[in-house]
């Protein structure tokens, strides 16, 4: 580490303080004239003819609420996997209880009816 | 190849995502946009994280010569990256946590905008 | 410790974490397999309070005889009398939880096991971050206990303010957790490990330009603890928050997110701060920071809750108060030129986390008690003397001893902190503590008149919950508690006394117990 | 767990051990001493959490039932005390509360109780009056809603009472102090639907934080100067700084300061000039809580005090001499006011007043043995008079309707002889010992209280002996007149409330009648020595306890044969005159009016003026209630707020509230708001940790 990094990681910082500072000086003292049009994915002020997108169903917001939940926590078995002849029967019991919770969540999920596309 | 990923370069692209995460989530109030930039808040740390644990690979790894010492100072500096892993999985966790507590919050106010929820106050 | 456990596999296992996790996956079972949900009620809990038990008992297992303070888990979870004594603290609040909403469960509209699952978790996660020693492990636990929070401040899916509630907790929460993990980062850049005994001393032995990155990444570790405890200035989603979600879920945050937190915030002080730095004496490292933040918690907090007519709400505000007291105990220990004196002061906030976990838990569950379906906050306490006397008195207790008085546990609590305080020489900060703290008995004793002399509300029903024996149960332990602790309070300080030796004092390097893993890492 | 208990029994254990050196008493008598207020608390538990599911005669029995068994326990330490502990005082099981570091000295504060021979008549009198009146409440009480509410502030207070007078040390001493005061302050209250009543309770208690605060400086200055606050440490160390004079007068002011601080607390409890005006008003509470606290018990605990710490109270200068003087001019204003008060029960609260300044003027003589005789007699009979008063109100509300004010007014009673013959016998006994005359209680102790101040060297002596015989005039004047206008004469009130009255269920005439033959024989276990040679038991098995001052030290040293017989008789006289005097002019018919109508045309000032107590209550309202209100609005607005708005008015908020309001208006509930605070003190934060 040179001291060039250092000061960079300082202009990092400095750079969160800059952002959060304007932000927060422009909001709080600017005018404040929000409303659905500002807020609206173009605020150029042309009307919107119709909406640009579908909504999506909230069932599909759930089904990958859970997808990626199961697809990250592979993520923590990989490694056991790829070592697990160093672990041992220890290792096997500390992998078996996390899987056991992985199981356990996805029953709950089917059980509950998250997976249920009715 | 080294040239191209320089710390410093690797340091402000760290920090834009992280200033760009902290403005999103102070100056927006889609729920959906603020969960998004909590995200790019998190993969900033992420990428320093990356970057810190090469840094000490790079400085730490020299000079091992027998399998065993080799294998601790290769764990022990790559501890960031672990961390980084880590991360990884608790942001997602934290994703899903938001979304479902998004819809519960559409499903009570049929909106997603967090300044309208404001019955909590005083 | 676990000689069988250790045969087995070679290493240590924290087992309490283990019983908890068990302990929410059989919960979740019985409520998925169980055909009606009343009928599941009892089994689920009494699942629950056998995790929390087992939990309590293993943890008894390594807490006497000799005992050394040993990591586990790679270097990664530490084992002492410090963290078990927090450990202890966590599971009284988990418990009293389980107690509590054994009843409040029918108005939230959701299964026993779901509600008990989460609260179990959100347990572990405590009780690992009470004893986690090392960057990664502390990043992990505090995570694992909010995001189960979130979801249980929001659990209460019919109600609008209760998804507000989660809402807002979660913004501000992931906001923190972004600091937290960023200042951690800082950390590790500067100082190449993760350890939090190494950090230090590694610190000291660093140049300015390297402290002061070091510096700012520490700075926003503490800022993401003192979110957690609910220190001005990161305090506002506090009231939200408590007001909002189930009274059951506001008990548990009061207690043990308050424990955990504390002592996690402890543990990094103690340990990660630099004694020395650049050769020089740097002892009240970050003192300016935890006293601006100690004494604004303590002004705000109190203030602010004299004007809340929402006992809920006021407790909330006075949660914040409690923070700074506690925040309080860590200008001293910092203050200290010695580490006997620090000790003392980390004696005193565990012994105050311990008085305030049955006084504000006890006076939550009480809420949790009053709480009808239209008033879920369960603030009409007015003329509860007459409906019940029971209750009221032992909510008086509650109060009595939030407030500091005598003869209850707050009274020495509150003792032990000012006068450890002004011998570390912080006059000023203990005049404004006991300044305050005369405001908050103002509005503490308001509630005790509004019990004993006021009349009931005309149309207040005779409370529903009469036969809600778990609340009973948490009420009555929760007052006899804050009573013993204030009668005869030596055996537990000296038990806080011998938790806080261990940290406080000089580091000797803790052995790693991991032989049996072939090439085992040893940090660097 | 199991490890956590044991360190906690061992720790009891080895406390217990380090103080069974003090006394090898069998765990007999100090299981027995434990229990004494232990049991009244277990009662109040019970009361408190499950008194709702009773049914009001349990709950009134198991009240009673729990005061009783202390009474007993009372006795049998009593008697192992007496009879086996050869002075040797016996401690309980003792409880090291906190230890800590106090003026830089090491500060051990225990739970412990200790029984020596003031302990005795105290416990005796706490457990056996109150038991009476337990038992008497049950019949009172009997159709009031908030039953077991009563028994349990009644137990409470027992309970509190009994740490008072039993605790080893000033902590506990204080805390019982404190005990007694909201048991006071919640019985006061107790018909909190009335606000008439609730304002009694309510300037009961800010009296007494005036007095409180004294108590605390006393306390504060003792423990700074002797390091501990064990009552026999403190004596100890104060007996053996008594004989090192060059310390003595170098630290004077330390103990004028503590012993006068220690006693503006005393005034504050035990109702003296200038803070008795709470006791009056206390009378709002039910009668037999007036007969137990505000009578027998409570405000005598002042008393107490000061003789539990007679050997501090020897150090100081003119502290006795004050007290002395303070006690007389009470005893004298009080029973002044009492002369023409138109209340059955102000009448008692004001001779109440009185009777407390006689016992602060034998305390201020250096008589503390009287002191603690007329503390016993009072409690009697007052106690006696009260319940009577009670028992009268009780049976005349059943004509007027309950909690009328004209059921306790004497100028509708008259010729409840014939109704309630038992009430009005005991109460003549009552009065007759109030009054002082001979063979009756009062007699014996007033009458060594007259004596010793006749006796005394000091310079206050005879004054203080011209106000006592003074008060003793009025006392049995006013007596008379109360018994007189009750039970004599002809019926003044509506012929209704004649029809209804009646004699009171057995519960309560029979305390009645217990109470009465305890003021007949109470005071025979002190006859003085020119009655009946050797016989002064009481003071015999008292004289050891005390601290006397020097200046009281030669009184028994000359002879006194002739100023003794002098004395006695001049008091007898008119003790017998006055009452005679009283209860002939007052028990003819029409005997008020006419007294009305000729204080109109002569004495109109003096009986307008004793008629409004000497305009006290209006004096310190334009004094000093006003100027501190007006300054209070003007300079303190913050602590008016807090202290007269928040907690006792609740509400109309000002300042404090207002800027509280305007913080509130921080809390905006919109979270990005609290994110922007959030990233703006995070930022102040972080530069404040880079600086300094």
């Amino acid at each position: 580490m040179t001291d060039r990094v250092l000061n960079l990681v300082i202009f990092a910082g400095v750079l969160c303080v800059v952002a959060g500072g304007a932000a927060a000086v422009g909001s709080l003292f600017g005018p404040a004239r929000r409303g659905k049009t500002k807020e609206s994915p173009y605020e150029c002020g042309s009307p919107i003819l119709n909406e640009t997108r579908k909504k999506f169903d909230v069932r599909f917001f759930m089904l990958a609420m859970i997808f990626i939940l199961f697809d990250i926590e592979t993520v923590l078995l990989i490694p056991y996997a790829v070592q697990y002849e160093r672990f041992g029967v220890a290792g096997l019991v500390i992998a078996g209880i996390f899987f056991l919770g992985l199981v356990e969540s996805l029953i709950y999920a089917w059980k509950k009816g998250a997976l249920d596309w009715k | 190849m080294e040239e191209l990923f320089t710390p410093t370069k690797v340091l402000i692209l760290s920090g834009a995502l992280m200033s760009i995460g902290v403005y999103g989530v102070l100056a927006r109030r889609n729920l959906i946009v603020m969960l998004m930039s909590l995200e790019m808040m998190l993969v900033a740390v992420n990428v320093v994280l990356v970057l810190f644990s090469r840094m000490h690979a790079s400085e730490g790894m020299a000079g091992h010569v027998s399998q065993h010492t080799y294998e601790a100072a290769f764990l022990g500096a790559h501890t960031g990256q672990i961390f980084t892993l880590m991360i990884m999985t608790v942001a997602a966790g934290e994703v899903g946590v938001g979304l479902a507590i998004l819809v519960a919050l559409y499903r009570s106010r049929n909106s997603i905008d967090v300044d309208q929820a404001r019955e909590l106050r005083l | 410790m676990y000689p069988l456990l250790e045969t087995l596999f070679g290493f240590d296992v924290f087992m309490p974490v283990v019983w908890l996790f068990l302990a929410a996956v059989v919960c979740v079972s019985i409520e998925l397999g169980a055909k009606d949900r009343a009928g599941a009620k009892l089994p689920i809990f009494y699942a629950a309070l056998g995790g929390v038990l087992l939990a309590f008992v293993s943890l008894f297992n390594t807490w006497g005889g000799a005992f050394e303070p040993h990591l586990i888990l790679n270097g990664g979870v530490m084992i002492d009398r410090f963290g078990l004594f927090l450990c202890a603290g966590v599971l009284i609040g988990t418990a009293l939880c389980c107690f509590t909403s054994l009843g409040a469960i029918d108005r939230l509209r959701i299964g026993l096991g779901d509600f008990l699952g989460l609260v179990l978790v959100a347990a572990s996660g405590m009780l690992l971050l009470v004893t986690s020693y090392d960057l990664i492990m502390i990043f992990l636990s505090v995570e694992l206990m909010s995001l189960a929070i979130y979801v249980l401040a929001g659990i209460n899916r019919s109600s609008g303010r209760s998804a507000e509630a989660a809402m807002k907790y979660f913004v501000m929460g992931a906001f923190a957790s972004g600091f937290l993990v960023l200042g951690m980062a800082l950390i590790y850049g500067v100082t190449q490990t993760i350890s939090l005994a190494e950090i230090g001393d590694a610190l000291a032995a660093k140049d300015n330009a390297y402290r002061n990155v070091a510096m700012l990444g520490i700075g926003m570790v503490v800022i993401g603890f003192a979110f957690k405890v609910g220190a001005v200035p990161f305090h506002q989603w506090v009231p939200d928050v408590y007001t909002g979600a189930p009274t059951p879920v506001t008990g548990f945050m009061a207690v043990a997110v308050k424990f955990a937190a504390f002592g996690a915030l402890g543990r990094f002080v103690v340990e990660a701060f630099p004694d020395t730095l650049g050769g020089e004496k740097f002892s009240p490292f970050g003192m300016g920071m935890f006293w601006a933040i100690a004494a604004l918690s303590m002004v705000i907090g109190n203030w602010l809750a004299v004007t809340q007519e929402n006992v809920k709400r006021m407790l909330a505000y006075s949660s914040i108060a409690h923070s700074g007291y506690l925040l309080m105990g860590i200008v001293a220990m910092q203050a200290y030129p010695d580490s006997l004196g620090s000790s003392d002061a980390m004696s005193a906030i565990l012994f105050y986390l311990l008085v305030y976990a049955f006084g504000t838990g006890g006076a939550f569950a009480l809420l949790t008690w009053t709480a009808t379906d239209s008033n879920e906050d369960g603030g009409d306490l007015r003329g509860l003397a007459k409906r019940s006397p029971g209750m009221a008195l032992a909510m008086s207790i509650f109060m009595l001893s939030l407030a500091g008085i005598p003869l209850t546990g707050g009274f020495i609590g509150k003792y032990m902190l000012f006068s450890s305080a002004i011998e570390a020489g912080e006059i000023w900060l203990a005049v404004i503590g006991i300044l305050a703290s005369i405001v908050g008995a103002f509005y503490y004793l308001r509630v005790i008149v509004l019990m004993y002399m006021k009349d009931p509300t005309p149309g207040e029903a005779e409370a529903k919950n009469a036969d809600d024996w778990g609340v009973r149960f948490a009420l009555l332990t929760a007052s006899i508690a804050t009573v013993v602790l204030g009668l005869m309070p030596n055996p537990f300080v000296a038990r806080a006394e011998n938790a806080s030796v261990t940290i406080s004092a000089p580091q000797q390097p803790a052995p790693v117990l991991n032989a049996a893993i072939p090439a085992a890492p040893s940090r660097s | 767990m199991g490890e956590l208990l044991t360190s906690f029994l061992l720790s009891a254990a080895d406390t217990a051990e380090k103080s069974g050196n003090v006394c090898e008493c069998p765990h007999m008598a100090k299981l027995a001493l434990t229990l004494v207020p232990l049991l009244p608390l277990l009662g109040f538990v019970i009361n408190a959490f499950w008194g709702k599911k009773l049914t009001p005669k349990a709950s009134g029995t198991l009240a009673s039932l729990s005061i009783g068994a202390a009474f007993v326990c009372a006795l049998i330490v009593t008697g192992h005390y007496v009879w086996y502990a050869n002075g040797v005082a016996v401690e309980s099981y003792n409880v090291s509360w906190f230890t800590s570091q106090l003026f830089g000295k090491e500060f051990d504060v225990n739970l412990g109780l200790r029984f020596d021979h003031l302990s005795v008549v105290m416990a005796l009198v706490i457990t056996g009056v109150g038991t009476l009146i337990h038992i008497y409440s049950v019949g009172y009480m009997a159709h009031d809603k908030g039953y077991w509410r009563y028994f349990a502030y009644l137990n409470l207070f027992c309970f509190a009472m009994l740490c008072l007078a039993l605790g080893d040390n000033l902590v506990l001493l204080f805390l019982g102090w404190e005990g007694v005061g909201l048991c006071s302050y919640l019985l006061i209250g107790f018909w909190y639907e009335d606000e008439e009543k609730a304002k009694a309770g309510k300037k009961a208690f800010v009296v007494n934080r005036i007095g409180d605060l004294g108590f605390l400086v006393g306390m504060m200055l003792l423990a700074w100067h002797f390091g501990t606050l064990d009552t026999a440490e403190l004596t100890k160390s104060a007996g053996e700084l008594a004989k090192n004079t060059a310390e003595l007068t170098q630290n004077q002011w330390v103990f004028n300061a503590a012993c006068i601080s220690l006693f503006v607390g005393a005034v504050g409890k035990s109702a003296q000039i200038p803070l008795y005006v709470w006791l009056p008003d206390a009378m709002a509470g039910p009668t037999p809580v007036s007969a137990l606290i505000h009578a027998a018990t409570m405000v005598t605990a002042g008393v107490y005090m000061v003789c539990r710490l007679s050997a501090v109270y020897a150090l100081s200068t003119w502290v006795l001499p004050a007290i002395a003087v303070v006690g007389a001019a009470t005893a004298i204003f009080a029973a002044s006011i009492g002369l023409v008060q138109r209340d059955i029960k102000k009448v008692l609260a004001y001779s109440t007043v009185s009777q407390l300044g006689y016992m602060f003027m034998a305390v201020g003589l250096g008589a503390y043995t009287f002191a603690v005789f007329h503390l016993m007699t009072h409690a009697f009979f007052k106690a006696l008079l009260f319940l009577g008063s009670g028992s009268v109100i009780h049976s005349l509300e059943h004509g007027y309707g309950h909690g009328n004010p004209d059921s306790q007014d004497l100028r509708l009673m008259g010729g409840l002889k014939e109704k309630m013959p038992v009430t009005c016998w005991t109460m003549v006994i009552g009065g007759l010992a109030l009054s002082g005359v001979p063979i009756f209680a009062g007699f014996f102790s007033k009458d060594e209280i007259i004596l010793s101040a006749w006796l005394s060297e000091l310079g206050v002596g005879k004054p203080v002996w011209i106000l006592g015989i003074g008060a003793a005039a009025m006392t049995a004047f006013y007596t008379a007149r109360l018994i007189a206008l009750t039970f004599f004469g002809k019926f003044r009130g509506p012929h209704h409330v004649w029809e209804h009255a009646h004699e009171s269920p057995r519960t309560m005439t029979v305390p009645l009648v217990i109470l009465a033959i305890m003021s007949v024989v109470g005071g025979l276990v002190n006859i003085p020595h020119n009655l009946a040679h050797g016989a002064d038991n009481f003071a015999q098995f008292l004289s050891g306890t005390f601290t006397t001052p020097s200046f009281a030290q030669s009184h028994g040293e000359h002879d006194h044969t002739s100023a003794e017989w002098g004395n006695m008789l001049f008091s007898v006289v008119i003790a017998i005159g006055m009452f005679y005097a009283g209860f002939k002019y007052y028990s003819r018919d029409g005997a008020l009016s006419r007294a009305d109508a000729k204080a109109s045309a002569g004495l109109k000032p003096v009986f307008t003026t004793l008629l409004n107590k000497y305009y006290v209550d209006e004096l310190y309202e334009k004094v000093i209630v006003r100027p501190i209100r007006i300054g209070a609005q003007l300079f303190f607005v913050f602590i008016d707020m807090l202290l007269i708005d928040l907690v006792f008015v609740n509400g109309s908020a000002f300042v404090m509230g207002a800027l509280s309001h305007l913080m509130r208006r921080v809390q905006t509930g919109v979270v990005s708001f609290y994110l922007y605070t959030f990233s703006i003190g995070a930022v102040i934060l972080l530069l404040v940790l880079l600086l300094w």
